[in-house]
């Protein structure tokens, strides 16, 4: 069958302006060949940097920043886009080809009206009428499961939730009935049950419309989930290019062997052991709200295990963090540490209180003043609660390097000057050199790379070996829990509704929540989503 | 009650707090100059007795809180007396002026607020290509030029070089809008190249600024052109911060405005308030002060309000 | 690090104006006071710019006009950052009633035209630099605060901002150490826009007759002194506004140059 | 004598007469050189008066606080507006004599203690009334009177009685005073229908012109008063006076000719404006002067050789040139000049000398600390250069003189008459008794020198009350002497009025006494089609 899509030797270039540095010159994407076929769905895969999203735009010959398309071809319905002036490109743009952003709560303007935007292409380019358009983007809200079809374009973008926003979008890039859509990690953003539903919503929509995908993401599992054909990508670099079966079953490069088998870590869990922290009976608001975000919350940790907190976006999980370390003082209930009751409040806690509870953030870079070196970020604590100075903070700081595995030198470097999961491990030794009892981690791995994440769980690991620190583990990926944790408590809508050692909490019968969380992890395996959608209807059909 | 209401009242209640005070200000700030009233009218040619006399008539022996409460019962039923110096009605006078105060800046608000944005949308587009660049530079030598010696500097041309227009700008009732417009033609001049500047560099600064968004991308995504991306995308979401900087320049053609007053004799409130300043006149500095204050207030809560319009979230809460 | 050209040419300009305002005494062919030439003599090799209204070199009193200028508009501006992006700070940081009570009082300072404020002040007050630059430095500190309450809020949220809280560290370290080094650029770029308007501030106050003690005499003043001769032509007056101009522009290249790596929506001509 | 000059001029204007023999003639009446001089070279005579059109004047020296309570009138807009709607008992002619408005015969008794003024029949008010002698005497009163506020008051001190009689007013003085009838010129006494009493700023009276209009500060607007009873005056159907108090605007606008007249053209640009066809500068050598007044009885100015050091350390012609673009003629540290009736211009110029003044200063034993001289814009035009050519001079003469710029706000209340040492003006009055008694008898209220000197009162008022002319003149000398080198006055220069008049103006004719034809150009010129 004839190619919708054809890349030869795709080669893509930027230079990168640092502010006070010589300007960078970057190879981002090297000699990548791939192609995608009507009515086919291809995945991209790989790490971010990979380049998977360059050359996802470079489908419609359109580079962010400095990027330019520097050699070889990109061949649509048989020419050569590279060749066309701004106006052809704008002819094709949202015609032929259209986009699907990863952030759907950014991607839509907070400003129009959701069906204006949906239909704006299909108007622009003159493919139809506006009642036509309208009455094809209801048809789609529908096909996408969205609530109200006929009245759901009237609402503006923040009057919607997150996982219906991505639908929208998906339903404005269906619109103009293109040939093609790329899919930029259309479901990252998402919580894991609101993804299924999504990925299942895409799914059909692909196949219904019969329109050529490309789909990218970086989770090897949702891609199988959906793709024919998948091209993985490292460092620009193509690495495999196969059948998704292929890729998933028998993958014959390492990295891809690698990405497969990510997250087999399993750490043998640990039990009994008096509680160093005990969270009682808590319940808390924000400030001029009138409900409570959480509620009755009561769970502990045992000195040198962790308590892993599952739960959604809006679970109340990370209010349940703000209410330990005394940012939000709870309404009811009392905090014990090692023994004593610690103060609602932050301002009214002791040195030491602060000192033995520490803190690490899912964005490392924020959580980092950009302005000062590792060796002050490291050092400060250091400096605050144990008056060290010169040569004996200088010779701890480079300790806690080495704990982090990152060795010299880098304490004098910039955070920007810094990997994500390198800027991590800085915060992970920030926290270690106040030598706390206790640290929170919240969503520490959900901003990074399988991988990295992966390095940076084992790191938590070995250090807990070593120091003897609990953890209060926040996230709401399973598969991190699975790896890290001795105690889970499962929260939802501010309540824990399942809290146990993880062996119980992991095993059957679920309740329904934590039911659906587990059936809705993507797992490494074709027809995975099928396979639970349809479980779960019979299920909807038996009561 | 909708929020839209309640900030509204808000926003309107804290104006008029706000007004209240600025009039104890302006009181207590002309209590603090030196001299008074009736030596400043003698000028001159005081005599002891005399300016004796004049005190008595005019009342300033009376202690400063009396005189305040007395001007603020009055000035609620909207008399805000009679002059100390010349006995002129101060709402009549000053009605007279504020009309022509209001008509200078309506005029330079006319042409160059749309001027600006205009420009403002093209440098955006262009964002450091020649056209940018030639705007950014033009207006740059504006703003930096001081406001009077832009005005000497159009007189000098337009009257002297070119004669085509006028150097003395003073309006009277009774003359017709076309008069009124050509003799005003050259403070207008120099006013909107004072205000354009300003308002032209922060329009670009916003757009610019929304252009960094993901929906920017989207659009350009769909195949809209420059121009249709920034109109239909980024225009809407910048509304705020343009419109509070238009009502900053707005404001300031409204009290900002005495020097150009001064160069082209302009009759309007700037003047009257200065003469009345060194006269130690209260109730007149009163009056024009809290107008002007007025004036700042009442636009700043008009933005306010268009910036609350122009955001969805505030007009169609969830 | 990368200069673009017209930053490149403020700076020098910036410069060469610093250091002739620094050595004007060296500098200057002749003493700012003396009335060495004819009324309005036009440029020539005795007087590189030609003489004034009373017939003193107008170069001479463009150097010395050009440091008393500077001075008093970089002290006042360095006066109004003071203060300003302090209780900005302070109000970003502590929030609360102290953050809506310093809020209201600018508020209510905005609201009082501020010709009239320097009109009363400086009419009440001897006139000398001193005052001069207080009255300038507070009535733009206003402006100041509002930005640095802006910036300073948006980085308050910062998570390394609430680990230092967390830490327990004072109010100190957090306002000068975690969020005055982040708020420096849009900062600076503002001072450069201050640093104008002060210089025109001077002018138009000199303009309106509460300038500078003579025999000194700012920009502005010498415009004013020279104005009449305007309407014949007569370059006197333009030279002094054309220093102004210059000052202004090349400034204005640093402060845009460095407002572009850090796009800020502040600033603006007082009200 | 006023008529005689009169007729002497137009036969002059007119080719009849050679300038020699006029300004001989002249002289005979008591008129100086200078005067004469000034007279002839304004010749607009000769053409003859052209009836309607709106004659425009741009003024500075308004503000929006004026009023029209002649009372009050103390800057140039107010006096010209009042000028024009207004008319006075008598009033000052261009060559320093007394001319007949309301009254139209004046008298007086040998010792010059009682005076009499026959007011003119069928004076017609813009309201219709017809002006009476009681109006006149009621207007006095309203002057005189304690409650009043009147700038005049001190004017009108010395009458002791004032009565009407049919057509005849008979004011009678405590002592006698032959320049009475001047004072009655004072521009403060603008005859108003019942004194004005009920409605001082109505702005009615018995002028050419009626106003129609009046924003002040900005423009006052006039027509032609029909039943004006001088014919000889008020020749355009309108007149207008705006006030345009921005030098550069005023001459950009009469060179634009947005306005036919215009007072006080800055002496620097004279020159420049030369260039222009269509606009005459018209001079006249006033009684007005730029001085600085130090306080006799404030140290260290209580030091005479102190005041003479200063004195000595002015350069006079570099200040005439600079400050008044030559546009005047310098002083010699007392009020009187040529304008003046009566006028000794036998008195020694005073010359600047450096070595001069370094001698006094040395001998005064000035301890060296700075001299201040307080000093704001609004003093005097070009006031603050001024002071700077003065600490030159003088600190070339080793004097540390020292220049204190105070703003224009409040200048009269804190510093004029407060300060020991600082810079103002007079405007110069139309006789020597009326200038040294208003501000040089000890007693005087606006004595700012605080010059305080037995014999030069009794000089000043026997002065008053003689009549012999010669006699007179030798008192005034020997007054002048006395204050020149005992005074505190520093009189370094008298500015002439500066005036624009573009060239379609008639009518004009020079008058010293005040500015634009002391307030008569609206009545008395007109513009040539």
């Amino acid at each position: 069958m004839a190619d919708l899509l054809t890349i030869k030797n795709l080669r893509i270039e930027a230079t990168a302006y640092p502010p006070g540095e010589a300007p960078r010159h970057l190879v981002l994407v090297d000699d990548v060949s791939v192609s995608v076929q009507k009515g086919r769905v291809l995945g991209l895969i790989g790490e971010s940097g990979a380049g998977k999203s360059t050359i996802g735009l470079a489908a419609m010959s359109y580079g962010r920043g400095g990027v330019r398309l520097t050699g070889g071809q990109v061949l649509l319905n048989g020419r050569d886009i590279r060749a066309e002036g701004a106006a052809g490109l704008r002819a094709l743009r949202g015609r032929e080809v259209t986009y699907v952003a990863q952030s759907a709560a950014a991607a839509f303007n907070p400003a129009k009206r959701l069906m204006a935007q949906v239909i704006e292409t299909s108007l622009l380019h003159k493919l139809m009428t506006k009642q036509q358009a309208e009455a094809r983007a209801v048809e789609l809200f529908r096909k996408l499961g969205l609530p109200e079809p006929e009245t759901f374009g009237r609402r503006y973008p923040h009057q919607v939730s997150g996982g219906q926003l991505q639908r929208a979008m998906t339903a404005m890039a269906l619109c103009p009935k293109p040939d093609l859509v790329i899919f930029d990690e259309p479901t990252t953003a998402l919580d894991v049950t609101t993804q299924i539903d999504v990925l299942a919503a895409i799914k059909e929509a692909i196949r219904d419309t019969g329109v050529a995908a490309i789909y990218i993401t970086h989770d090897l599992a949702v891609v199988a989930q959906v793709a024919d054909d998948i091209l993985v990508l490292r460092h620009g670099k193509a690495v495999e290019y196969g059948a998704t079966d292929q890729i998933i079953s028998a993958p014959k490069q390492d990295y891809t062997q690698a990405l497969v088998s990510v997250r087999r870590i399993d750490h043998a869990e640990k039990t009994g052991d008096a509680p160093i922290l005990r969270a009682q009976d808590i319940a808390a608001r924000y400030h001029g709200t009138n409900f409570d975000v959480l509620q009755d919350v009561t769970v502990d940790v045992a000195a040198g295990q962790t308590l892993a907190i599952v739960g959604e976006s809006g679970s109340g999980k990370s209010t349940l963090a703000r209410v330990i370390t005394g940012l939000l003082p709870a309404r009811a209930g009392k905090i014990t540490f090692d023994g004593r009751t610690l103060s609602p409040e932050l301002a009214s806690r002791s040195k030491d209180d602060l000192r033995q509870v520490q803190m690490i953030y899912q964005m490392a870079d924020t959580a980092m003043n950009p302005r000062q070196t590792v060796g002050t970020i490291i050092g400060r604590p250091l400096e605050f609660y144990f008056g060290l100075k010169g040569e004996a903070k200088r010779a701890r700081v480079q300790e806690l390097l080495d704990q982090i595995e990152m060795g010299a030198g880098f304490e004098n470097r910039y955070p920007a000057e810094l990997s994500g999961g390198q800027k991590q491990r800085v915060c992970i030794a920030r926290a270690l050199a106040a030598k706390p009892k206790l640290i929170l981690c919240d969503e520490v791995t959900s901003a990074l790379d399988p991988l990295v994440a992966d390095g940076i769980l084992k790191l938590l690991l070995n250090l807990q070996a070593q120091e003897g620190v609990a953890y209060v583990f926040i996230t709401h990926d399973l598969a991190t829990v699975k790896a890290i944790a001795d105690k889970i408590a499962v929260m939802y809508r501010g309540k824990v509704v399942r809290y146990g050692q993880k062996s119980d909490v992991l095993a059957p019968p679920f309740d329904d929540y934590t039911d659906l969380l587990l059936s809705s992890v993507p797992e490494m395996k074709t027809g995975w989503l099928e396979a639970v959608l349809k479980t779960r209807r019979m299920e909807s059909a038996g009561n | 009650m909708h929020p839209l209401i309640k900030l509204v009242a808000q926003r309107i209640a804290l104006g008029l707090i706000l007004l209240l005070a600025v009039s104890v200000v302006i009181f207590l700030g002309v209590e603090m100059l030196p001299g008074d009233t009736a030596q400043a009218i003698l000028g001159q040619s005081a005599t002891a007795e005399s300016l004796a006399n004049l005190r008595e008539s005019l009342g300033l022996n009376q202690s400063a809180t009396t005189r305040y409460f007395n001007w603020l019962g009055h000035a609620l039923q909207g008399d805000l007396g009679k002059a100390l110096t010349n006995q002129q009605d101060i709402a009549h006078a000053i009605g007279q002026r504020l009309g022509n105060t209001l008509f200078l800046a309506a005029c330079a608000g006319i042409i160059a607020v749309p001027m600006a944005i205009t420009l403002g949308l093209i440098a955006a587009r262009y964002n450091g290509r020649w056209p940018d660049k030639a705007i950014s530079g033009v207006t740059l030598a504006m703003i930096s030029l001081p406001e009077f010696v832009a005005a000497y500097f159009v007189i000098f041309l337009l009257t002297q070089v070119i004669p085509i227009l006028q150097p003395v700008s003073m309006v009277f009732p009774g003359m017709g809008l076309f008069e009124k417009l050509h003799a005003v033609a050259l403070p207008v001049i120099v006013l909107v190249m004072v205000v354009l500047a300003h308002m032209m560099r922060m329009t670009r600064a916003a757009i610019l600024n929304v252009m960094q968004s993901a929906y920017i991308e989207t659009a350009e995504l769909k195949g809209l052109s420059p121009m249709q991306v920034i109109w239909r995308h980024a225009m809407p979401n910048a509304v705020a911060p343009i419109i509070s900087v238009v009502v900053i320049n707005l404001a300031y053609l409204v009290v900002g405005v005495v020097v150009v007053e001064v160069v082209f004799s302009y009759n309007a409130l700037g003047q009257y308030l200065v003469d009345h300043v060194a006269k130690r006149d209260l109730p007149v500095v009163q009056a024009v002060g809290i107008i002007f204050a007025a004036v700042y207030i009442g636009l700043n809560i008009l933005a306010d309000l268009i910036g609350i319009i122009a955001n969805p979230r505030l007009r169609h809460p969830k | 690090m990368r200069i673009p050209l017209s930053a490149l040419i403020g700076l020098v300009m910036t410069g060469l104006f610093v250091l002739s305002a620094l050595f004007a005494p060296w500098i200057a062919p002749y003493p700012i006071d003396a009335a060495v030439g004819q009324v309005w003599e036009g440029p020539s090799a005795q007087y590189w710019l030609g003489t004034d209204t009373i017939g003193r070199d107008i170069l001479s009193r463009l150097i010395y006009g050009g440091s008393v200028t500077i001075f008093v508009a970089l002290v006042s501006s360095l006066l109004s950052f003071g203060m300003g992006a302090f209780f900005g700070f302070l109000a970003a940081t502590r929030g609360g009633w102290i953050d809506t009570g310093l809020s209201r009082i600018v508020d209510l300072m905005m609201a009082v035209p501020s010709l009239i404020v320097a009109l009363v002040v400086l009419s009440v007050l001897p006139l000398n630099l001193t005052v001069l630059i207080l009255v300038m430095g507070v009535l733009d500190s206003t402006r100041v605060f509002r930005l640095s309450r802006a910036v300073a809020a948006d980085i308050a949220v910062m998570d390394y901002v609430e680990a230092a809280k967390l830490r327990g560290e004072g109010q100190g370290w957090i306002i000068f150490r975690e969020i005055l080094p982040n708020a420096m650029s849009p900062l600076v770029a503002e001072f450069g826009m201050r640093f104008i308007f002060a210089v025109l501030f001077i002018s138009t106050l000199s303009f309106l007759g509460l300038g500078i003690q003579p025999p000194l005499s700012d920009w502005g003043g010498m415009v004013r002194e020279n104005k009449d001769g305007l309407v014949y032509g007569k370059a006197a007056a333009l030279m002094p506004a054309l220093a102004i101009a210059v000052l202004a522009i090349s400034v204005n290249l640093v402060a845009d140059w460095i407002l572009q790596r850090t796009s800020s929506l502040k600033g603006g001509r007082g009200g | 004598m006023s008529s005689e000059l009169n007729h002497l001029l137009s036969l002059a204007s007119a080719g009849k007469m050679s300038r020699r023999d006029f300004v001989g003639r002249a002289g005979a009446l008591g008129v100086s050189t200078a005067v004469a001089g000034t007279m002839l070279s304004t010749a607009a005579f000769a053409d003859t008066p052209v009836k309607g059109g709106l004659l425009r004047a741009g003024m500075q020296g308004g503000e929006s606080t004026n009023t029209l309570d002649p009372a009050l009138a103390a800057s140039d807009v107010p006096f010209m507006i009042n000028s024009t709607w207004g008319e006075t008992l008598v009033d000052v002619e261009l060559n320093g004599t007394l001319g007949l408005r309301v009254a139209e015969e004046v008298s007086s008794n040998a010792d010059a203690t009682q005076w009499m003024f026959k007011i003119r029949k069928g004076v017609e008010y813009h309201n219709g009334a017809t002006l009476t002698a009681e109006d006149v005497v009621a207007t006095l009163k309203r002057h005189t009177d304690d409650k009043a506020q009147s700038g005049a008051q001190g004017i009108v001190k010395g009458i002791t009685d004032m009565k009407a009689e049919g057509d005849m007013v008979t004011l009678t003085l405590a002592a006698g005073n032959a320049d009475l009838p001047f004072l009655m010129a004072d521009y403060h006494l603008v005859i108003q229908p019942g004194g004005g009493v009920d409605n001082p700023a109505a702005g009615i009276g018995s002028g050419a012109y009626k106003i129609v209009e009046h924003e002040p500060g900005v423009r006052a607007a006039f027509e032609k008063h029909a039943n004006y009873w001088d014919s000889s005056r008020g020749h355009a159907d309108q007149v207008e006076i705006l006030t345009i108090n921005d030098n550069t605007a005023r001459t950009a606008a009469i060179q634009a000719g947005q306005i036919h007249l215009m007072n006080r053209i800055d002496p620097k640009i004279v020159e420049l404006l030369k260039g222009n066809t269509d606009v005459a500068i018209e001079r006249a050598a006033g009684p007005g002067h730029y001085v600085f007044i130090m306080r006799c009885n404030a140290a260290p100015f209580d030091n005479n050789d102190l005041r003479m050091a200063l004195k000595m350390s002015v350069n006079r012609q570099e200040m005439v040139d600079k400050i008044l673009g030559g546009m005047g003629s310098r002083g010699n540290d007392f009020p009187i000049n040529a304008a003046y009736p009566l006028f000794d211009d036998s008195i020694a110029q005073r010359e600047y000398d450096a070595a001069a003044a370094a001698d006094f200063y040395k001998k005064s034993g000035h301890d060296g600390s700075p001299i201040l001289l307080q000093v704001a814009p609004g003093a005097f035009p070009g006031a603050v250069e001024a002071a700077q050519l003065f600490q030159a001079s003088a600190n070339a003469a080793g004097i540390p003189l020292q220049v204190k710029l105070e703003p224009d706000d409040g200048y009269w209340s804190n510093v004029w008459n407060v300060s020991p040492f600082c810079a103002s003006y007079w405007g110069g009055r139309p006789v020597q008794d009326q200038m040294y008694s208003t501000a040089y008898l000890s007693t005087a209220e606006w004595n700012d020198t605080a010059f305080k000197d037995a014999h030069f009162d009794e000089v000043m008022i026997a002065a008053r009350g003689e009549l012999d002319q010669t006699k007179r003149k030798g008192m005034y000398s020997e007054m002048a002497n006395i204050l020149r080198d005992t005074g505190g006055l520093i009189c370094p220069m008298f500015n002439d009025w500066v005036e624009g008049r573009r060239n379609e103006v008639g009518g004009w004719i020079a008058n010293p006494a005040g500015t634009l034809m002391n307030g008569k150009a609206m009545s008395m010129c007109w513009l040539n089609a």
